[in-house]
């Protein structure tokens, strides 16, 4: 492909950035691929060993490497319009953030939940499950509702 | 019309004339045009997906154990497999785009139908996979009306996930007795049907959208001069790819 | 269709994108950018008047306290548990409708489509086909909308929250899916806008050079990319819920409901900043162009737009502070919320300044856009009532939020685009419409808005919770929330005749209204450059590109009722025309 | 147009004030608990930033009106476009402001969420559409009753949907949401009655889920607790079968009087036979309620669908009796 001539918008290219699309030698894409596979193997064979929360860790920075691989080289952004990777990289950063402020939330307020306990589903009562301050009877009684004595109270 | 000067003059012309749409100048506006506008699109599919996301992180930070628990219940070889199949779905795509843009059409036909093969190879396992879960109910597994509206039925086998769980250790410290954690392990079903579900959507997605690039290359559509859609799809299945790679360590490979 | 386009080139000059090509199959698979604009006109403005019918029934109801006309008659629930059901479905109807159907894609689908490629220069949007799509994904989102009417209605408020939603016997399969799809109309939307606005613009038309409206829609259009998505998968995952059960929001299987209010919100407080940037834009354009002067602060009010789609996205915990949200999320997400109250607050700053030293008229655009800076800045400034967290404790959920809504969403956003229709129209159909009738219109509109909304401020400081078939156990205690409520309903049927008044007069134009000249309100964006309504192509060769708020170049021409490019290059004081 | 815009909103007010509402609280109900002085102050403090605001930007608006409408013969006047010190000013002028009100807004909120050591403890129960107090004694109430000058926390939690308590006097709101329990407090100030909400949309009900508030007087909450305790022994089994069914919420479902609502009524149910979805035809006999208040999904009767949530554990056998006897005497 040649320079692209007249480009219709000043400042944006109107195809990639200098010459043409670029075409990625075979050599790299097979180099890639290979990387690839190890690394799905190396991602594999850490599960084998306890390390804790390193595991996830771990598993996730693979995972990224793979990822960062696919993108740079499989989807060409290596060599492309720095914009489209400004694209890509807004919508990890929202996802980021959509994913770390809901879970700071839920984390802060684990403690006050109770799923699965089965004094809160469908199937049972809530069965007073704090401890009261006093001694829990369960006589239910009470007298009709007083409106005069209290106002008058 | 400068750029053409490095191509055979008739492909030039024909890749001109035939599929610039008007509102453009030229043939690289365009698809420069295509190309961010699909990476728009793919965008959108990484929010898409971030909300899955999202909700599995909340879970496997609040209840862990729902996960070592049920991770025990999906194959890692088949899940591995599957990486690998979809890896190289991925390296045949990105060959087809450069056959493409070397207008080397044979090249670029064998390398789409080896990616179709490659996702129908990926589709095969997932199935196999699924057949066994369903046979338990721990996926989906009949559809039913309710009130006129279709519902799908999801009621695990407990005896048989009892049954399973028995063998493993209780992940979580507190020692919960096994009926608790059949209980909780539905959960991880769950966002493993809605995850892997919604993945494989996409992949029979992008094998409607293959094969109609593969009709297309069939009838010498591409060229150097305009290999757009080739290379649009290529990164519609990139970005499929890419989320298998994080969807197989969270869902199979949990510690 | 290209050869039918082709073939028809030929025609006389007065050839215009509504005489270009005729019949209904001409419209219905036009990929003119034009003509799906006007087809998304008349699509929204249909929902806005259901919606509006809705809000009619609801004010009726609310009239007074008690069963008004629900629950005690054999249309509207025989009984008053029947009258309760069929409030809610009202209130939830009325709500989707407005929020999906008309205000998101009202200003960017139906105006902004129709001007944004004339506004660059560009002879059409990045992706005209898509663009196509995208209305007609509209138009099946909201048949599915119609069906969820007909076949049980639904009653979870537009919300959707869980588990009510996942409990309910209403049609809730059904609205998410009419839900999903229009979200996915609505990305396309925004897709096909920041690919036209990066990559069509012609020669010398810079970032800076763009109109503001252009890059309010911009802005839109990113917000519409990176939040919708997260509507799409919040309704699946709700979907996925009813569908199989799967847990992630039911308690009962060990799901949590404020997540579902994460989700929900990530989406849909950005999604506030959908239905009002593109409105600012509007206003931005018409305080200039009536105002004679350059707009003041371009790139501050440019750059607070993008700066607000971003810091939208950050605040949505801002409806969750007394859900059960940590106390440590509300203190960020209330102090974020308050940041984004200086964009808003610089932009109504340089529209005052604009008007500084102007030359107003106040033709009926500039009557909406006035009335839009005082409604808009009651909205926003009631929003600082809710940021605020300790005083959002008492007011959450009472009617005082449902007024603050309603003085951005409708004083703000229904406003403008009434003051961006009037604006548009003669561009659009080639006619004027009656000035007199439109002011009087939109003094009845701004009257009658406060009118309604107004007495909801109090009736929500004062305690009332929103979403209340029935005031009795308040009005009861103190009689004022019947006074109140009533006041708001006869503002509500005023704001009704108004509507009704506007929507005549435009009809009236239709067929006896003046042939609009090219540039009848003198704005120097270029869709004032082609005639009314516009060419097929837009423009023939790329237009020559000027500052669009420089209006010294332009002069009134009073046989033709609308204004030319100055004749002499020396230049002269403008002579206006007198109201 | 500019007239208008200045006196559309003063009328709106002014006829707030024609209510009778004139004085302290005009915007706001009575500040009947301590943590109004949390919320009351920071409230007008914003409402007099954006009367000024606003009467600031009106007042611009109707200058710039007046003093350059258009006239034949004058053209604009030449300004510049932009002033970088003008905007920064506009901008950290608000600034300044807004952070201030974030502080007051957060400080007020941490004393709402954080209720003092030594409060005294009620578990409220909501379920569609009806509220229940349970007291340290076990006695449950369907109204809550609260000593004066003493920190009250609700424990709350709901059965169903999401709830929201909601007292306007008490400057009190909180949501109750299944699956969890949310806390709140307050300390009334004075001995009376106040009315409690429901503000999260829960459906049908969702305006008829109020309450009263009863603040009693230095002392006469412990004796009004102790009668409480003992009131019910006295009633013969139907009518403590009444007040079991006002107060566990059946009427909210199931009507006395042969309205049909979210659930059957119970008038002359007994010893009626009625169809079911999901089991053969059965008589209504002191079995089959029984059955249904323990386990309501075994039987549902043919028109109405399975929502009723299980009582099992909130109605000891004695207290099922009674309803049945109740249910009996709806002839």
């Amino acid at each position: 492909m040649s320079e692209p001539t007249s480009s219709p918008t000043q400042g944006e290219p109107a195809a990639g950035r200098g010459s043409g699309p670029h075409v990625v030698p075979l050599a790299v894409l097979v180099a890639v691929f290979a990387a690839l596979i190890a690394l799905t193997y190396l991602t594999v064979a850490a599960t084998h060993y306890d390390l804790g929360d390193w595991n996830l860790a771990i598993a996730m920075g693979i995972a990224s490497v793979k990822a960062l691989l696919v993108a740079l080289y499989f989807m060409h952004l290596r060599y492309d319009h720095p914009l489209f990777a400004l694209i890509f990289a807004a919508g990890l950063v929202f996802v980021f953030l959509f994913i770390s402020l809901t879970l700071l939330d839920t984390l802060e307020y684990q403690s006050d939940t109770d799923p699965w306990a089965d004094t809160l589903t469908r199937s049972g009562e809530p069965q007073t499950p704090m401890p009261l301050r006093s001694g829990s009877r369960t006589l239910n009684t009470n007298p009709k509702r007083k409106r005069g004595e209290l106002s008058a109270g | 019309m400068t750029d053409a000067k490095a191509l055979p003059p008739e492909e030039a012309d024909a890749g001109h004339h035939r599929f610039l749409a008007h509102h453009f100048d030229s043939p690289e506006q365009q698809f420069y045009t295509g190309k961010l506008g699909m990476w728009l699109f793919l965008t959108t599919e990484i929010l898409f997906f971030g909300g899955l996301f999202c909700a599995y992180a909340v879970y496997r930070a609040n209840h862990p154990d729902i996960f070592v628990d049920g991770h025990h219940f999906l194959s890692t070889a088949l899940g591995a497999t599957n990486t690998a199949v979809l890896i190289f779905s991925s390296l045949t795509m990105a060959w087809s785009v450069r056959s493409a843009q070397l207008s080397r059409t044979r090249g670029l036909i064998a390398c789409l139908v080896t990616t179709l093969v490659c996702a129908f190879v990926f589709l095969g396992i997932k199935y196999v996979e699924y057949a066994e879960k369903m046979e338990h109910g721990l996926i989906p597994n009949r559809i039913y009306f309710e009130r006129l509206e279709p519902r799908l039925a999801f009621e695990p086998d407990e005896a048989y996930l009892r049954e399973k769980l028995s063998h493993y250790a209780d992940p979580s410290a507190a020692g919960e007795d096994l009926d608790l954690r059949v209980r909780k392990v539905r959960i991880f079903f769950g966002i493993y049907f809605c995850m892997t579900g919604l993945h494989a959507l996409h992949v029979i997605a992008g094998i409607g959208v293959i094969l109609w690039i593969l009709v297309r290359s069939l009838k010498g559509h591409f060229s150097s001069a305009y290999f757009g859609p080739v290379d649009y799809v290529g990164l519609y299945w990139h970005l499929v790819d890419l989320i298998w790679i994080y969807l197989f360590p969270l869902l199979y490979l949990i510690h | 269709m290209e050869k039918e386009i082709a073939g028809s080139m030929s025609t006389s000059a007065t050839d215009n994108y509504l005489t270009h090509s005729r019949g209904l199959k001409s419209w219905l698979f036009t990929l003119d950018h034009k003509r799906i604009g006007v087809m998304y006109l008349v699509s929204i403005m249909t929902a806005l008047a259901v919606g509006g019918f809705l809000a009619m029934l609801i004010r009726v109801e609310l009239a007074a306290p008690g069963p008004t006309i629900m629950g005690n008659n054999s249309l509207l629930g025989s009984d008053p548990a029947a009258g309760k059901d069929i409030y809610n479905q009202i209130f939830t109807l009325h709500g989707a409708v407005m929020i999906f159907l008309f205000i998101i894609p009202g200003v960017p689908a139906a105006l902004g489509n129709f001007v944004l490629p004339v506004m660059l220069g560009a002879k059409d949007v990045a992706f005209p086909r898509l663009n196509l799509v995208s209305y007609y994904l509209w138009v099946i989102g909201a048949a599915f909308f119609l069906l969820v009417l007909v076949s049980g209605g639904l009653d979870t408020g537009w919300t959707l929250y869980a588990p009510y939603s996942t409990s309910t016997d209403t049609r809730v399969l059904s609205a998410g899916l009419g839900v999903f799809i229009l979200g996915f109309s609505s990305i396309f939307t925004g897709l096909n806008f920041i690919a036209t606005v990066h990559t069509l613009r012609p020669p010398g038309m810079t970032w800076f050079k763009m109109p503001l409206f252009v890059w309010a829609l911009y802005a839109t259009a990113v917000i519409q990319v990176l939040a919708t998505p997260v509507l799409g998968i919040t309704v699946l995952l709700l979907a996925a819920e009813l569908l199989f059960k799967v847990g992630i929001f039911d308690p009962a299987l060990g799901g949590d409901p404020v997540l579902f209010q994460h989700f929900f919100w990530f989406y849909s407080h950005p999604a506030v900043y959908i239905m009002i940037l593109p409105a600012m834009g509007i206003i931005s354009e018409t305080i200039s162009v009536f105002s004679r002067k350059h707009i003041f602060g371009y790139k501050f009010i440019a750059l607070s737009s993008v700066a607000i789609a971003l810091l939208g996205f950050l605040v949505w915990g801002h409806h969750m502070f007394i859900s059960g949200q940590s106390p440590l999320a509300s203190m960020i997400f209330s102090a974020l919320t308050f940041s984004v109250s200086i964009p808003s607050a610089i932009k109504v700053f340089n529209w005052l300044a604009t008007m500084y030293k102007g030359s107003i008229q106040l033709d009926t655009p500039m009557c909406y856009a006035l009335s839009f800076i005082l409604l808009f800045g009651i909205g926003g400034l009631t929003g600082l009532f809710l940021g605020a967290l300790s005083v959002d404790v008492i007011l959450h959920d009472t009617y005082f939020v449902v007024a603050h809504f309603h003085y951005t969403m409708m004083g703000g956003t229904l406003v403008a685009f009434l003051a961006g229709l009037h604006y548009w129209w003669p561009k659009i159909t080639g006619r004027m419409f009656n000035n007199r009738l439109g002011q009087i219109a939109a003094l009845m509109v701004f009257l009658s808005f406060n009118l309604t909304f107004f007495p909801q401020f109090l009736l929500g400081t004062r305690g009332m919770p929103r979403r209340y078939f029935d005031y009795s156990d308040l009005s009861k205690l103190d009689s004022s929330f019947t006074l109140l409520n009533l006041h708001s309903s006869v503002g509500a049927f005023l704001l009704g005749g108004a509507m009704v008044l506007t929507l005549s007069y435009l009809v009236h134009s239709l067929f006896r209204g003046r042939p609009a000249p090219a540039n009848p309100w003198g704005g120097n964006s270029l869709e004032w450059h082609c005639s009314s309504p516009p060419p097929h192509d837009n423009f023939a060769s790329p237009p020559a590109v000027g500052d669009p708020y420089d209006f010294t170049g332009l002069e009134y021409d009073p046989d033709l009722g609308g204004y030319v490019p100055r004749r002499r290059s020396v230049p002269a004081p403008e002579t206006q025309p007198v109201p | 147009m500019t007239a208008p815009g200045a006196i559309a909103p003063t009328l709106s007010t002014a006829s707030g004030w024609l209510l009778g509402q004139a004085g302290e609280s005009f915007w706001l109900p009575p500040p009947d608990s301590t943590l109004a002085g949390a919320v009351d102050p920071v409230f007008y403090f914003i409402l007099w930033v954006s009367v000024f605001f606003f009467g600031l930007i009106t007042l611009l608006m109707v200058l710039f009106l007046v003093r350059f409408r258009r006239r034949a013969g004058i053209g604009p006047t030449p300004s510049p476009s932009h002033n970088t010190p003008l905007e920064v000013t506009w901008s950290v002028i608000p600034l300044i402001l807004v952070i201030l009100i974030f502080y007051f807004g957060f400080t007020g909120y941490m004393d709402m969420r954080v209720p003092p050591r030594e409060a005294y403890e009620i578990h409220v129960v909501a379920q569609r559409w009806q509220w229940m107090f349970k007291y340290p004694n076990g006695h449950v109430d369907e109204n809550l009753h609260v000593p004066v000058d003493q920190a009250v926390r609700l424990i709350m939690q709901s059965k169903d949907v999401i709830h929201s308590l909601f007292i306007p006097d008490f400057r009190v709101k909180m949501d109750v949401v299944p699956g969890r329990y949310t806390k709140t407090w307050f300390q009334a100030k004075e001995p009376g009655q106040h009315l409690l909400l429901c503000t999260e949309y829960c459906g049908t009900g969702h305006s008829d889920m109020s309450a009263t508030v009863f603040v009693h007087a230095a002392g006469k909450f412990e004796k009004w607790l102790a009668d409480a305790g003992k009131f019910m022994e006295d009633l013969p089994p139907a009518e403590r079968g009444e007040l079991l069914y006002r107060r566990h919420g059946c009427q909210g479902c199931h009507s006395a009087d042969g309205t049909a609502k979210t659930g059957p009524s119970f008038q002359g149910i007994f010893g009626q036979t009625h169809a079911f979805t999901n089991a053969p035809p059965t008589q209504v006999d002191e079995n089959y309620i029984r059955e249904s208040i323990l386990e309501p999904s075994a039987k549902v009767r043919q028109g109405y669908s399975d929502k009723m949530n299980s009582y099992k554990g909130s109605l000891n056998d004695e207290e099922i009796a009674d309803l049945i006897e109740f249910i009996k005497s709806l002839k």
